[in-house]
């Protein structure tokens, strides 16, 4: 099999999730860390929307009332992007409070940084 | 023709995300950030998922960057605001 | 053995340390560092710096490595686009043949996500919930979470907010974020039969909340909005959609009759269940998205 | 209507009301409020999973609940048999005691107007767990996944010390990279079998598998999958996240988080082995010798920094390693025996970790918030009942007879001589683990009870009843457990039997 030509979607998608990826973990500024985070979870929904388009159909949205399978797209991998955008942006919004408290404290978004200092106030 | 287009926004969706990577001012990386959740919009509107490009559309590039600049803004790395 | 040794000293401070005890935090000031076992000494910056690099070229490596399986991977997945895909398969037959007829919604994602797989959608209204209620936990104003400079940063900005005039905002703000707010209403109550629903009808909304804010300033949305009535709408909301989830899935699994009329299907009130979950997802995407703009500017709501 | 079978619909009750009772939590007045909504709510489930626990171990079944109109492949379902109950079961025991016994930790350090949130974000995790112990569907598993990570960074922030947000920082960083992995995997999952429901799911693997279609697909995302779950329970080259977060937490938290949170992964992790993998794959994979290796190696790794250890709730969050590194082990073994052997230990170390974490704690607030253990000298004399408790629970985790631990210890014993080829390794590691973990449990015991001469006695700290019920209950159910072991291990074999059909 050798697909690697016609899947270009699903080929994007994986480099964009290796790339969030290597932000999540090489990344020191928390803020890019999470932007890296975000890319990493639209990548894997562009590979799911990806798998459910069929070529030559339509929106699964009903047109000219046609009540057919074969006039359509697979409906099931946009609603579970759906659902997972709506949890990627609650869990950006929640990670960019827990930043901003963070800088309350500490005054740096580098990560290092904040770890040294909260390891300096524990003392020893 | 159409392939053509999809491979080009496909291609520059990687460049955003590799230029979110390497530039170093937090509010370029979330101008680029925006623009490629828009992209992302226009794709599914490729991949024929209308309701996820709108989706999309408000929260990516609307919401989500709202709150990366309110961040920002807290944390002084807005120019003209406060120096940080 | 290494951990044997420091075990044994370990052990020592035990057995000899009865004085040591008295003021254990002298004691260990004054005991003599232990140089090699010590890994706090590894955390200082030069040494971080050192290793960044070693550190940098393995996470590269194992990006790179994980793109080049990953890509082998794709190599070897159904053909994009192919209807004879595993994917494309009876499941989606049904939710395209019979959805219309099962659900009522002409929108078959709508459809899927509130009535087939409606349990997923549920815990997605939850995890909202739960990330609004995180960042009150974060950022709302308390003992622990109270910094003299935000202060005065804060009530600076309420000054420059008060002085100074935006005409141009305002104005648009006046004409626009009716409109915004009117074309959310609009996706929300048409998601059954159009693209868009819940979700991204409140996140429109949400978007004409924040205008109308930044226009005219968070006094002026104090008047309608307080933390009272966004804890009433969200509240209400997720119990109305536990509720009817609760009966349908209830009636579903036991096999007991379900009353709710499915309507014609294309006309707004149609449907079933799928019309009102549509309007409590959105009022609590609405109110989430204007309470995360509210607690990142003011910290509160 | 005579034809319901209310017995059927506890699971799908269960989670409904643990969330329905999180939503409403938001109205609570305050705390205390919160608290009594709580109690009551873990209380019926507690009672309910029971009567379900009952049920099934006597008609020897397990069923599928329909959520919705649609059967199988269309809508969504829950599953329950014997181990799902028994996992509810303790599950709601260990919070309902954890949590009553933690009240002052929880009311000392949650600023009074978030007390009812932090109520929130526990009831939330406590639906959460459940609905990742009975459901069936993939796809809910991930969504179920998001809001136990969601809500335990929620729990270890709760504190709101600037060194509890860098815990959670690195906590969320760290698990959201487990369900971006988890993520990945379900949708090259969905892409090759077509389906989101684990038996269906199941018979098209076995399909593809005989078929060797797909074959680097089905191997890399097995890979994924179970990559993703060690790193949300934390097996040993992941453990990176938990000494932080447990050592800023409050204890009732890292008692929850520790105990149960990561728990309900390993869970859903032995579900997607038997219901979705299947034995067969999962072998010819090796995807349990990975696990095993590495269970091995955190048993001994875990153990080591724990040793290094000065301060009490970091040794604990290591020690944990260690255990999570005991269940993988007997995973690993892919036999069900080993299986069975995991399954006790999750109990065992449910029960004395949490333990363990709230006499922590206790001492902790004793000596003026020190946490170190030099200065936990004499604790137990000032405050003999967790004393008893910390004993007890040190005891049980090196394996002496009469607790819990002992037994699962000597389950794995047993269970190796049934794996071929991992027999010696097994009881190599075993004994190097149990003499590792006797040498830095034992001394904390020492150290605590020992009395420190020439300082005026100090007065008993005052104990509140809760705290001294949730205790008892807990070195009784420790001893229960390690005791009449036999029911329980035999509930677990058939339950195991049943998951394999």
């Amino acid at each position: 099999m050798n697909h690697l030509g016609t899947n270009f979607y699903e080929a994007a998608s994986v480099i964009l999730f290796g790339i969030g990826f290597m932000n999540l973990l090489l990344q020191n500024n928390l803020i890019k860390k999470f932007i890296g985070l975000n890319i990493m979870d639209t990548a894997v929904y562009l590979f799911l929307a990806a798998k459910g388009y069929i070529s030559g159909r339509v929106a699964p949205i009903l047109t000219d009332g046609i009540i057919d399978a074969s006039h359509y797209i697979n409906p099931v991998p946009a609603g579970l992007v759906l659902t997972g955008i709506v949890v990627a942006v609650s869990i950006t919004a929640f990670s960019l409070a827990l930043v901003q408290r963070l800088y309350k404290h500490y005054g740096t978004l580098n990560m290092d940084e904040i770890m040294r200092l909260s390891r300096e106030e524990e003392g020893e | 023709m159409s392939t053509g287009i999809q491979v080009t926004l496909l291609l520059f969706l990687i460049a955003c995300a590799i230029g979110v990577s390497f530039t170093r001012n937090l509010f370029i990386a979330v101008i680029i950030f925006m623009g490629y959740s828009s992209i992302m919009a226009v794709i599914w509107l490729f991949l024929e998922s209308p309701d996820l490009a709108i989706t999309q559309a408000a929260v990516g590039a609307g919401v989500d960057s709202v709150l990366f600049f309110l961040t920002l803004k807290k944390v002084h790395a807005l120019k003209g605001t406060r120096e940080g | 053995m290494n951990e044997k040794k420091t075990f044994w000293k370990h052990l020592q401070a035990w057995v000899d340390g009865e004085e040591v005890i008295l003021d254990a935090d002298k004691y260990i000031v004054s005991r003599p560092k232990r140089e090699k076992s010590d890994w706090r000494s590894h955390f200082t910056m030069e040494y971080v710096k050192e290793h960044r690099k070693l550190y940098m070229f393995l996470s590269i490596a194992i990006s790179v490595l994980f793109i080049g399986i990953m890509l082998g991977v794709v190599n070897g997945l159904p053909e994009f686009g192919n209807p004879h895909n595993p994917a494309n398969n009876e499941v989606m037959e049904r939710y395209l043949e019979s959805g219309i007829e099962e659900t009522g919604a002409t929108n078959f994602v709508a459809g899927m996500i509130l009535d087939y797989r409606a349990f997923d959608t549920f815990a997605e209204a939850n995890v909202l919930f739960l990330a609004v209620m995180c960042a009150v936990i974060l950022l709302k104003k308390d003992s622990k979470n109270y910094c003299a400079q935000e202060e005065q940063e804060k009530y600076e900005d309420n000054i420059f907010d008060e002085r100074e005039k935006k005409p141009i905002l305002q104005m648009g703000g006046k004409v626009l974020a009716p409109l915004v707010i009117l074309y959310g209403i609009y996706v929300i109550l048409n998601g059954h039969l159009s693209p868009g629903g819940g979700f991204s009808g409140g996140s429109i909304i949400g978007a004409g909340l924040i205008l109308y804010a930044s226009a005219y300033g968070q006094k002026k949305m104090r008047t309608f909005f307080t933390f009272r009535t966004f804890t009433a709408i969200s509240v209400g909301c997720l119990l109305t959609y536990c509720a009817c989830k609760t009966y349908s899935f209830f009636t579903g699994a036991n096999h007991v009759g379900f009353a709710i009329p499915k309507g014609t299907p294309g006309d707004i009130l149609s449907g079933g269940f799928i019309l009102p979950l549509n309007i409590c997802v959105g009022l609590i995407v609405a109110c989430t998205m204007y309470g995360f703009f509210a607690l990142f500017t003011k910290g509160d709501i | 209507m005579e034809h319901i079978n209310w017995i059927h619909n506890i699971p799908f009750f269960s989670i409904f009301l643990a969330m329905i009772c999180g939503i409403i939590t938001a109205l609570a007045k305050d705390g205390k409020v919160a608290f009594k909504i709580h109690t009551v709510m873990v209380f019926v489930v507690c009672i309910m999973s029971g009567l379900l626990l009952f049920r099934v171990v006597k008609n020897q079944e397990t069923f599928y609940y329909m959520m919705g109109h649609f059967p199988a492949p269309w809508g969504n379902e829950l599953r329950a048999g014997p181990l799902e109950a028994l996992m509810a079961v303790t599950f709601s025991l260990v919070m309902l005691l954890t949590v009553s016994g933690g009240l002052d930790f929880i009311m000392k350090d949650v600023v009074a107007e978030k007390q009812p949130l932090y109520f929130i974000m526990l009831n939330a995790l406590f639906g959460a767990m459940l609905a990742l112990i009975y459901t069936n569907d993939i796809f809910t598993a991930y969504v179920f996944i998001e809001i136990n990570t969601i809500a335990s960074c929620a729990l270890i922030m709760a504190k709101g010390t600037p060194e509890s947000m860098v815990g959670t920082t690195h906590y969320l960083v760290i698990s959201l990279l487990g369900s971006g992995l988890f993520l990945l995997g379900v949708s090259i999952l969905y892409s090759i079998t077509g389906h989101l429901l684990f038996p269906q799911m199941q018979e098209a693997i076995v399909g593809i598998f005989k078929t060797g279609e797909y074959a680097t697909p089905l191997m890399v995302v097995t890979g994924f999958m179970f990559i993703g779950i060690a790193i949300k329970s934390a097996l040993f080259p992941f453990h990176s996240m938990l000494p932080g977060a447990y050592n800023a937490a409050i204890p009732t938290s890292s008692g929850i988080l520790s105990g149960l949170v990561l728990k309900s992964y390993i869970i859903l992790g032995i579900k997607l082995i038997y219901c979705v993998f299947s034995e067969l794959v999962m072998h010819t994979l090796k995807i349990t010798e990975v696990l095993f290796v590495f269970g091995l190696a955190g048993m001994v790794m875990g153990s080591v920094y724990a040793m290094r250890e000065r301060k009490m709730k970091r040794m604990l969050a290591y020690s944990s390693v260690a255990q999570i590194g005991y269940i993988y082990m007997g995973i690993g073994m892919g036999t069900r025996v080993g299986m069975t052997a995991a399954c006790f230990h999750i109990l065992a170390h449910a029960i004395t970790k949490t333990l363990l974490f709230l006499c922590c704690g206790s001492f902790v607030e004793d000596n003026g918030g020190k946490d170190k253990i030099y200065h936990m000298r004499g604790a137990a004399l000032r405050n003999p009942l967790a004393g008893v408790g910390y004993t007890v629970g040190a005891l049980s985790m090196v394996g002496i007879p009469l607790l819990a631990g002992f037994i699962s210890k000597v389950y794995f014993a047993t269970a190796s001589v049934y794996s071929s080829g991992k027999m010696a390794a097994v009881l190599i590691v075993l004994g190097v683990s149990m003499v590792l973990n006797a040498l830095y449990f034992l001394p904390s015991v020492i150290a605590i009870w020992s009395p420190v001469k020439g300082v005026e006695k100090k007065p008993f700290a005052k104990v509140s009843p809760m705290f001294a019920v949730s205790i008892v209950g807990f070195i009784i159910l420790n001893f229960a457990l390690g005791v009449y072991y036999r029911p329980i291990t035999r509930i677990i074999q058939m339950s195991i039997g049943l998951l394999a059909q």
